[in-house]
């Protein structure tokens, strides 16, 4: 059945794919990046990966979505052909690619194989040690906070740094006066919706610290947590109007707990530093597995702060920028 | 049975996308992406029962609340199409 | 047979008899969302299978489900579907509305019209 | 059989990445190179998420039930770079709109002419 299921999905994926390269209208295009995010989804959710599958449900359908919509709303929506030669130098270009790319599949490892060089190098002793070293059952949440805590915090910083990026390019707090931003509340909106989304705001409010706090042992953390607040608000937004959502959290309390965020990860880094032990080691902290929960908590609150605030800067940058 | 219900799950899903790509209204295409979201919740779900790892539930739950952010977002736009036009 | 075993069978049918009618409705929205003349037909069919599909299939492995929390959970997603489904079937028939997309009627009839616009 | 089931999930990354280069480098318009580049991104998590499934393994969550379980080390991997793929995403996405403000396009053969120095941009950013 598993066999089947993956081809099936895996044909869906690929269509998708193909398809969003005919399409001319963008917004479809946006649409069908949507559905490509959900089949996605059910993929990493096929092989294994929940964690993974989780991340994808969580920024996938609420946050990229509606950030290319946004942009498409600044840029147009229709695109231009592309010239006859460019694209027959462009398919010809992605055959040989493609070819030599599947040719190169030969020599690799079956899918599921347990023998092969991935499985046998660092896995194993995180698949074991981890309940000893770090006392978590999520293995994912252990490598991600403890063992390979350095990365981890150096993608945090990247998310931060692509929200200053988007501040600057989209202007600052001096830019040019709105003329107007995304389409306004209006009294005769839709009833159903508004009080839908009065009713899953609140739920949403609540499945984020869930997400947030039940990471250790379920797929979850504090990236997928940021990105369900972050969903949630941009929802508000969407129903409401920007306006709201820009009286509700000020950009500029955003940035603050952002940089708060990132600062708390390498602010338990230095606490480790200073009592003696190495960057990011939780067991300064405490003995195991007290010591790693506390590290843990600390850097996927962390994480949380980061994430959430910088999705919603993104998209209140997008939705309250006027139309030229 | 759980293998009837992934198979009659993913044929729905499949037949949506050829909804979602042939259009020929936006809002066809609208009905189609939500119809594959709330597919991919019961996908997911069933697959979490047929390996016996009851985790996946909760990506099903993040999904029946976030689904309906897409479909608010692109109806966002066309009503804002329209009010610019 | 003691009463254990017959209330395990027939929780066992019971959910998968749920499970079928829920696919099977699944399969029947998808086929009336490809094989349906214009959109508010579609929008008809993929609606309403799609809150029967939820609610069967949900339903099921809530009744098969092995422990309390899962089936708590599966009742929340189910909750959750069954007002989310229906609310953006709503709000997208009444956007197609009022952007100008008219049901195709048989015969002469004038085309509806929203009331007070 | 088994060894063409073995290969498929490699073939189907292939397939996707192609498209993704595809449409990076033949259409023109900058905010559909971003969905394309999004696509390629895809394949490449979808590589590593394959390179990790171990046959009869389960999610690596650890369970008493269970004693074989799938790599958790791509997971971490593709967990944060989905992400980083949203904020650099919002990032190119940002500078489309920049484009688009300053030159009134964002199609690439129609900014090509205007970013030569013999033609310098009639009107530069508002600010």
């Amino acid at each position: 059945m598993e066999d089947f299921l993956m081809i099936g999905l895996l044909l869906v994926l690929c269509a998708t794919g193909i398809a969003i390269a005919f399409m001319r209208d963008l917004l479809v295009v946006a649409m069908l990046s949507g559905i490509f995010s959900f089949v996605c989804c059910a993929v990493f959710v096929l092989f294994d990966a929940p964690d993974v599958a989780f991340t994808e449900a969580c920024v996938g359908a609420g946050v990229s979505t509606v950030l290319t919509i946004a942009a498409i709303r600044l840029t147009g929506r229709r695109e231009k052909r592309e010239g006859r030669r460019a694209s027959v130098l462009g398919l010809t270009l992605a055959c040989i690619c493609g070819l030599a790319l599947i040719y190169g599949t030969l020599e690799l490892p079956r899918f599921g194989d347990p023998r092969a060089p991935s499985q046998t190098h660092v896995a194993p002793h995180y698949i074991d040690r981890t309940a000893e070293e770090v006392g978590v059952p999520n293995i994912v949440t252990a490598v991600l906070g403890s063992y390979r805590g350095y990365d981890t915090m150096g993608e945090t910083v990247v998310v931060f740094t692509a929200a200053l990026g988007v501040l600057i390019l989209l202007g600052g707090a001096q830019s040019r006066p709105l003329r107007r931003g995304d389409a306004p509340a209006r009294k005769d909106q839709d009833v159903v919706l508004r009080g839908i989304a009065a009713l899953f705001i609140p739920m949403t409010l609540f499945l984020a610290p869930y997400v947030q706090f039940h990471g250790a042992y379920s797929p979850g953390g504090g990236f997928q947590a940021g990105a369900i607040l972050g969903g949630a608000m941009i929802l508000y937004a969407l129903v409401f109007g920007i306006d709201r959502l820009n009286q509700l959290v000020p950009e500029r309390v955003l940035r603050v707990i952002a940089a708060l965020g990132v600062l708390t990860y390498g602010g338990t880094g230095v606490v480790t530093v200073l009592l003696g032990h190495r960057f990011l080691d939780y067991d300064a902290l405490g003995a195991r597995p007290a010591g790693q929960q506390i590290g843990l908590t600390a850097i996927e609150l962390g994480v949380f702060m980061t994430v959430a605030c910088v999705m919603i800067i993104l998209y209140q940058r997008f939705a309250s920028r006027g139309d030229q | 049975m759980l293998f009837a219900a992934v198979a009659a799950l993913f044929a729905t899903l499949a037949l949506a996308l050829i909804r979602a790509v042939a259009g020929p209204t936006v809002f066809d295409r609208v009905l189609a992406l939500n119809l594959i979201g709330t597919k991919t919740i019961l996908l997911i779900a069933v697959l979490g029962f047929a390996t016996d790892r009851f985790d996946f539930i909760d990506i099903a739950l993040v999904y029946a609340v976030l689904n309906l952010i897409g479909t608010v977002a692109v109806m966002r736009y066309l009503i804002g199409e329209k009010e610019r036009a | 047979m003691s009463a254990i075993e017959i209330f395990d069978l027939a929780r066992t049918a019971l959910g998968y008899g749920l499970l079928a009618i829920g696919s099977l409705a699944a399969l029947i929205g998808a086929i009336g969302l490809l094989r349906l003349p214009e959109f508010y037909t579609r929008a008809h069919a993929a609606g309403i299978t799609d809150t029967l599909g939820a609610l069967g299939v949900l339903l099921g492995l809530a009744v098969l489900s092995p422990d309390l929390l899962t089936a708590l959970k599966l009742i929340v997603v189910l909750v959750v579907a069954l007002f989310a489904s229906p609310t953006s079937c709503h709000a997208l028939a009444r956007a197609a509305f009022r952007s100008g997309v008219r049901p195709a009627l048989d015969g002469n009839r004038p085309p509806p019209t929203v009331p007070g616009e | 059989m088994r060894d063409l089931i073995g290969l498929f999930p490699y073939w189907a990354v292939v397939v996707l990445m192609m498209t993704g280069l595809y449409i990076v480098i033949a259409q023109g318009n900058l905010v559909k190179k971003l969905v394309g580049l999004g696509i390629f991104q895809v394949s490449v998590f979808l590589l590593y998420i394959t390179a990790g499934v171990v046959e009869g393994g389960t999610p690596p969550i650890l369970n008493d039930q269970f004693t074989s379980y799938t790599n958790p080390l791509p997971s971490v991997l593709i967990l944060t770079a989905i992400v980083v793929g949203v904020a650099t995403l919002a990032v190119g996405l940002a500078l489309a709109v920049r484009i688009r403000e300053a030159f009134g396009t964002i199609e690439e053969d129609e900014l090509q002419p205007l970013a030569t120095p013999e033609q310098p941009a009639q009107k530069g950013p508002g600010a």
